[in-house]
């Protein structure tokens, strides 16, 4: 199809056909106020801050002036067209909605967890006028908790209703509901329904004001306060792109990073509130020795551990050392790992899937969301036209293991084969890499570990896991590393260090590079982006990639992914509410 | 030692002249524009440094200023009457819109007027605010200092924070700055904010102050320093 | 030694360690009026027990030793500076004879023949104190004031002690008592026979020299603040520093006394005191007059500390050496032709 | 329920009990027809206007949507939609069906045609309320002299005022200035105003204009459906400032900020509900703005009886931004 040919300011501009004014005007760096437009959701045009002058030619093919202003977010490109975002008319107009939209908004922005990165303030501020007229009371509208992670503050609402569209559209539930009229119109939840949708959180990003707002976060700090570091989610192998906020050092939420490819511009609550082992009681700060046969033990410095951990190993003998990674390791540490290790006498652990079954992507019923074949002519929609996937394994890097250890030593054979080596005490040293949040060792593992005699583990906090070892290494999560997960589908991101260690606690890459120069192994750099570099010489599923190239929102899909593309598992929303019913996550 | 009165410029005078002059320097004269020594009248010095032209080398002895300022430093000494005042006894009024400690105001029924928004941490560019924000215990506000601490020894008084307060809970009094032997009592917590501007504070800036002189203090509208 | 002579020793050393807070409290009161402020109030009346405060404040405070002083030097230092200082008062009298029965009481510790040689040989060794603290600290700044000070107390030495020679030739003696007791006539019946009206050039290098050999302004290039912190006693505290505190005005003092005895009649004023009259009024009048004129010379030194600017360190050389000494030698010179004449 | 309401429902059954609507009609197989009920949820003004014919029909909420240009291409469900008055539907079989005219439809056209006036051709009916002493729905060609009409409808004893002469969002005229007007699309467009649905209200002398208009935002503050911003904010913040002057407590640069309002919300809003509500302001206080005044002025309704700004009364606004 031919595209469309038109101008937004002077600058020329070619579309496809269909395309929103305001979007074309977004892609090409011309900025246009909006509220209630959304990319991924349907248009409603009930805002009208995108006002803009269109000017369309005439019978005669010349342009004439627009009587009244146009939305940009639901006036198709046309050939030709003209439209202007800075005339007075839409200047005027734009200070009319403004003053409208504050007459009955409260002026609560020092106690609004918006303020800071709220369109309000900065519409008013850039587009609005310093005074009002409005002398009248101002409506009062109800406050309440809409679930488990959302909080409406009705007062703050401007009825953008992108949050309605994000629950019939996206996520499918339609929770949300619009009710009352007039002035009195306010976002409540559909009878009968609590708001606790896995996805529910999103509507607190998409809200472009203080309305929704997380409870997780409330009150907890001012976003002029964090830092933001780009990162992956690592709990499952989605891999959705995110952000990291932080302040001093302290991770305080994970926002999405939109990434078309891979999660669009969502997460999950799981992921979303899966930032909080990081800052856990039971985090492990330092490393300890606890011996199984002798009441002496205690704290050690790294030093001294990696020498303990060493001298195990070398006792222990080839032959008597097993190796266990875990899925969360990130895939320089895997190589680290395999040039340590090898490939032979290594296995894999990994949390264990949502739920048995495999679901397969359920999402976007077209019956209950009229809007959806709309979307997936633009474009929006994931592949089978799920609009957001949740993989059933909950682990960020399972496919890098794959790929780096090989899928041998990845598969459930390879483990149990370390188990019958522990129990028939041919394992003399056992190092588990694990540093995994909530992992429950099966019960064959946790009876194996218990009964080498120098068990290593390096974990994030006491559990199960670190009561069967005889040496503890505090570990990092993965808020705390830079290196790379490779997703379910494949696709290899990038992730930043978003906060120091804790304590004495040490990366895995610095405890495997210790552990190597102790060992006298020639290791080399240390560096995840030369390991990174290393990775991408000698394994083939990693050739062609670069580590700037993994970086963000770069489209890089590695080599392997393109030539045999994978479908991922994914869960029922239903599934997922009931799996949090049951206190999972 | 005998040297021209008026010292030309050296590129301004006769070769018999700039020998002269080179000679008496080279002889050790050059001296010393001042004082004590040449009371007999005795010329003294050549300076090196050639001293403006016009001058007598009497003129160069500075007696006559020195006298002066010998006469000066005496006539402050036995006439005038020192300016200062005797600090603490007496104490110079201060501007009602001076810059003392902090004050947390407080409603009728003695809660935090703040609701811990943290635009006075944000606006503080000595960052010596912090406050731990938390729920309140009321139910007409939704947030409020569960602690708030000012380290007076990082504050420097700026009064950014009252400017920004939009609940107008923080506010400079014009409270001179406290003195304390450990640097703990520095860092004022929330109690301490609350009742930092006592009674006899208030009444001593309203002129009911002994030795208070100049004019009583007011505060615009008569109750920027009442608490409330 | 008779129980008198033991009474005047105590009473002059009384006396004379008095002198050093009184002057502290003096300094700070007139610097202070001077500059338009009240001085010390808040310790005794009229701040008068100050001193009293310092006093205890120095004592109390932690003595820091430099690590690599040189421990020996290091405490001999502040003794060196206020010690001989202080000895050099023995030989200077403070009052006429007093005649108490049948006893004649000199109000003075003792008459030495070579009184003048003793003040100088023993103010001189003041500079082992400076250049001692200064070398021993271990420490750049009181090096270069300890240098300082030595340079310029021995060359000021050289001028002082000719100025002193003029009056000697003058004089016909070098003992101090002697000396005052021959300024107590009357000049055409209304001058005092003083030496300073004698030998005024020999005085007015002797007043610069003294200036100069007490480290006080415009002379106090050693411990010059602006440059140096604190001088040769930079690394020193407590009571150590109060040593070199006490010596430089004991050293004020003492230059005082050999001054008013040198110059301005000793204790002898016409018309006040009677050079003949050895009776206790008359011997304690005229030790009131001595300490009144004493008095006045430290106030002279106050007065011209808050008054004239520092000198440049070049400067002060250039008048010692190109000023003060071909002065002093030609004043010497001119002395020693009238007394041929 | 509503009287017309009984009666549209007790027709669309009659139809169906005799087989004209329903599942293979006139015995054609295939050709079905069916009328869903309308929808009984108390809906919007603004959500019955043409443009109503909403892709969200079956969705929960009665809102106007930014409509497709030609909603009989493509309108609800994305098929060819038609929405049409009750008043259109009930002329077609006069017209077309020649409706005691014997089918002739050439005859109806021509039966239509010769009434009204040239450009506005045909019968109207207007429903006359208000001041009159026979209120009520009179058909009348279109072109009817304003004052004939109201003298048709009994007169009045006292003189008129004014009358809005297209139903409420029409705006107003003043009388007896303008019974001259033609009341068809034409006349009343030269007027100022419009024929809009007919509703012809008249006031007399006793109306207080002020008060009228308070009447009629309330109305619009709470007809407006709260989609998009200018109206839902606006219909309640002009109701607001109205009922403020009403009771006497408003200010001079209320009228400016009256008129200014209405600037900001006509023309920027989906439907032509802000037109609707802004119209009257508009008219209201460019034809009687010496009554607004009146009532800031005085600090009471003039044609009312005492102040109505009594001491005790709430201060109206007090306090707001």
């Amino acid at each position: 199809m031919d595209k469309v040919r038109f101008r937004i300011d002077g600058i020329e501009i070619e579309a496809p056909p269909g395309t929103m004014v305001l979007e074309a005007a977004l892609d090409h760096g011309i900025f246009v106020p909006h509220y209630c437009f959304h990319r991924a959701l349907s248009v409603a045009g009930n805002c009208r801050m995108c006002m803009v002058e269109v000017r369309l030619p005439g019978r005669d093919g010349k342009l004439e002036p627009a009587r009244k202003p146009s939305i940009a977010c639901a006036t198709e490109v046309a050939e030709g067209m003209e439209v202007l975002t800075t005339t007075p008319l839409v200047t005027e107009a734009r200070k009319g909605v403004l003053e409208f939209l504050l007459i009955n908004h409260p002026l609560d922005c020092p106690v609004c967890d918006q303020a800071g990165e709220c369109d309000l303030q900065d519409f008013s501020y850039e587009f609005g006028e310093a005074f009002s007229r409005f002398r009248e009371d101002k409506l009062i509208k109800h406050t309440k908790d809409f679930g488990p992670e959302v909080r409406f503050y009705g007062n703050r609402c401007i009825n953008c209703t992108r949050c309605v569209r994000f629950t019939q559209e996206i996520a499918g539930s339609c929770d949300l509901v619009q009710v009352q009229r007039g002035g009195h119109n306010v976002i409540d939840l559909a009878p009968g329904r609590v708001f606790d949708h896995p996805l529910s959180g999103n509507v607190v990003d998409i809200c472009p004001v203080g309305a929704l707002v997380s409870r997780d976060m409330l009150h907890r700090v001012r976003v002029w306060h964090l830092e933001r570091t780009p990162s992956i989610c690592p709990h499952c192998a989605t891999g959705c792109n995110i952000e990291i906020h932080t302040q001093d050092e302290v991770v305080h939420r994970l926002k999405p990073r939109h990434n078309p490819e891979v999660n669009g511009y969502w997460m999950c609550d799981f992921g979303r509130l899966g930032y909080k082992h990081i800052h856990a009681p039971q985090r492990l700060l330092e490393h300890r020795w606890q011996p199984r046969d002798r009441a002496e033990g205690g704290r050690l410095g790294f030093q001294s551990v990696i020498e303990l951990v060493a001298e195990a190993i070398r006792t222990a003998g080839p032959e008597g050392t097993w190796a266990l990674a875990s899925a969360w390791l990130t895939n320089e540490e895997l190589w680290l790992f395999r040039r340590l290790f090898g490939t032979e006498q290594v296995a894999l652990i990994a949390r264990p899937p949502w739920q048995e079954r495999r679901f397969y992507p359920v999402w976007g019923d077209s019956e209950r969301n009229p809007s959806l074949p709309r979307q997936r002519e633009r474009g929006r929609l994931l592949e089978d036209g799920a609009t957001f996937m949740i993989a059933a394994d909950r682990n960020p890097n399972r496919t890098g293991a794959e790929r780096i250890l090989g899928e041998q030593a990845c598969a459930p054979a390879r483990l149990d084969a370390f188990v019958n080596a522990a129990l028939a005490g041919q394992v003399r040293c056992a190092v588990v890499l694990a540093s995994m949040p909530d992992y429950l060792p099966p019960e064959p593992l946790a009876q194996a570990l218990a009964a080498v005699p120098e068990t290593v583990v390096v974990d994030l906090a006491d559990g199960p896991l670190a009561g069967a070892a005889t040496i503890v290494i505090a570990g990092a999560a993965w808020a705390e590393k830079r290196g790379t997960f490779t997703n379910g589908r494949g696709r290899t991101q990038r992730l930043e260090m978003a906060r120091p260690t804790p304590g004495q606690a040490r990366t895995e890459l610095e405890v495997l590079h210790a552990l190597g120069t102790q060992l006298g192994r020639p290791m080399g750099p240390c560096s995840p982006r030369r390991l990174f570099g290393e990775l991408v010489g000698e394994v083939a599923a990693f050739a062609g990639l670069s580590w700037e190239g993994v970086h963000h929102q770069a489209p890089e899909w590695s080599p392997h992914m393109a030539a045999q593309p994978r479908r991922l598992p994914v869960l029922s929303p239903a599934a997922l509410v009931r799996q949090r019913g049951g206190g999972a996550g | 030692m005998k040297a021209p009165e008026h010292p030309s410029p050296a590129g301004l005078v006769g070769p018999a002249q700039t020998s002269a002059a080179a000679g008496a320097a080279a002889s050790g004269a050059a001296g010393e524009p001042a004082a004590h020594g040449a009371a007999e009248g005795e010329p003294d010095e050549e300076p090196e440094s050639e001293p403006p032209p016009g001058r007598s080398w009497v003129e160069r002895l500075y007696l006559r200023e020195i006298a002066s300022g010998l006469a000066r430093t005496f006539r402050h000494l036995v006439l005038e009457r020192p300016f200062t005042t005797d600090y603490p006894d007496e104490q110079l009024p201060y501007n009602p819109r001076a810059r003392g400690e902090h004050i947390l105001k407080v409603d009728e029924q003695g809660r935090e007027k703040c609701v811990a928004c943290l635009l006075c941490e944000a606006a503080c560019p000595s960052k010596c605010i912090r406050i731990v924000v938390g729920p309140s215990p009321w139910p007409d506000r939704e947030r409020y200092p569960v602690e708030f601490e000012i380290d007076m020894l990082r504050c420097i008084y700026c009064g950014y924070c009252e400017d920004a307060c939009p609940c107008d809970a923080i506010e400079l009094t014009p409270k001179p700055y406290s003195v304390y032997d450990n640097r703990e009592a520095y860092i004022y917590d929330k109690e301490k904010l609350k009742n930092n501007y006592p009674q006899d504070w208030r009444e001593r800036f309203s002129g009911g102050y002994g030795k208070l002189t100049g004019p009583p203090y007011r505060g615009e509208g008569g109750d920027r320093s009442l608490i409330r | 030694m008779s129980i008198w002579a033991l009474l005047v020793i105590v009473g002059i050393l009384l006396i004379v360690l008095h002198i050093p807070p009184g002057m502290i409290w003096a300094e700070r009161k007139v610097a202070a009026r001077i500059q338009g402020r009240w001085g010390p109030t808040r310790v005794g009346p009229f701040g008068l027990l100050q001193p009293l405060a310092d006093a205890v404040k120095l004592l109390t405070k932690e003595e820091v030793i430099p690590r690599g002083a040189e421990r020996p030097l290091y405490y001999m230092g502040p003794l060196l500076a206020f010690v001989p200082g202080a000895l050099a008062l023995a030989v200077v009298p403070f009052g006429h004879d007093m005649r108490v029965g049948d006893t004649v009481i000199q109000l003075q510790i003792a008459d030495l023949h070579v009184g003048v040689l003793f003040v100088l040989a023993l103010t001189s060794l003041a500079v082992y104190g400076l250049a001692f603290g200064g070398w021993s600290s271990d420490s750049k700044y009181p090096l270069l004031g300890g240098l300082r000070s030595s340079a310029q107390m021995v060359s000021y030495e050289v001028a002082l002690g000719l100025a002193v020679v003029a009056v000697i030739m003058s004089a016909g003696t070098v003992s101090i008592r002697e000396m005052v007791l021959a300024q107590q006539e009357l000049l055409f019946g209304f001058l005092p026979a003083w030496n300073v009206f004698f030998q005024p050039v020999a005085a007015l290098i002797f007043l610069v020299a003294a200036f100069a050999e007490n480290n006080r302004l415009p002379f106090d290039m050693p411990e010059a603040e602006a440059e140096l912190v604190g001088g040769y006693h930079t690394e020193y505290s407590g009571m150590k520093f109060g040593m070199f505190f006490l010596g430089e005005y004991v050293a004020m003092t003492v230059m005082s006394a050999v001054m008013v005895s040198l110059f301005f009649g000793g204790w002898g004023l016409p018309g006040l005191t009677d050079p003949h009259d050895t009776s206790v009024g008359n011997a304690l009048v005229s030790a009131a007059v001595f300490l009144v004129k004493v008095a006045a010379l430290l106030f002279f030194y106050i007065w011209v500390r808050w008054t004239l600017p520092r000198f440049r360190y070049d400067q002060l050389m250039r008048l010692g050496w190109k000023v003060l000494i071909p002065l002093a030698l030609a004043n010497v010179v001119v002395t020693g032709l009238f007394g041929v004449l | 329920m509503p009287l017309g309401y009984q009666r549209l429902v007790g027709a669309v059954q009659e139809a169906y009990e005799r087989g004209l609507l329903g599942k293979g009609i006139f015995g054609i197989d295939g050709f079905d027809v069916e009328i869903d009920d309308p929808p009984r949820a108390p809906a919007p003004t603004s959500a019955a206007k043409r443009r109503g014919c909403s892709p969200r029909w079956r969705a929960a909420g009665a809102t106007p949507s930014s409509s497709p240009l030609s909603p009989a291409v493509s309108g609800l469900f994305g098929c060819p939609t038609v929405v049409n008055n009750v008043v259109t539907i009930a002329y077609l079989p006069y017209i077309f069906g020649g409706f005691g005219r014997g089918g002739d439809a050439e005859a109806g056209i021509a039966w239509w045609r010769s009434h009204g006036t040239e450009k506005s051709p045909g019968l109207m009916p207007y429903s006359i309320s208000g001041h009159v002493r026979a209120p009520g729905v009179y058909e009348l060609p279109l072109g009817t002299r304003l004052g004939d009409m109201l003298e048709l409808a009994g007169g009045w004893e006292r003189p008129w005022k004014a009358v809005i002469p297209g139903g409420s969002s029409a705006k107003i005229l003043r009388l007896p200035e303008s019974l001259d007007v033609s009341m068809d699309f034409e006349g009343l467009m030269q007027a100022g105003t419009m024929l809009g649905s007919a509703g012809v209200i008249v006031m007399d002398e006793t109306v207080c204009v002020v008060d009228a208009l308070y009447n009629l935002l309330r109305f619009y503050a709470h007809e407006s459906c709260g989609q998009c911003t200018p109206c839902r904010e606006g219909t309640g913040w002009a109701e607001k400032i109205v009922a403020r002057i009403e009771k006497g407590q408003g200010r001079m640069e209320d009228l400016d900020t009256l008129l200014g309002l209405a600037d900001r919300a006509i023309g920027k809003t989906i439907c032509v509900f802000a037109e609707a509500f802004c119209w009257p302001i508009q008219s209201c206080i460019a034809l009687f703005r010496e009554e607004f005044e009146a009532h800031i002025r005085e600090r009471r309704c003039p044609l009312r009886a005492g102040p109505r700004a009594a001491a005790g009364e709430r201060a109206v606004g007090a306090g707001a931004h």
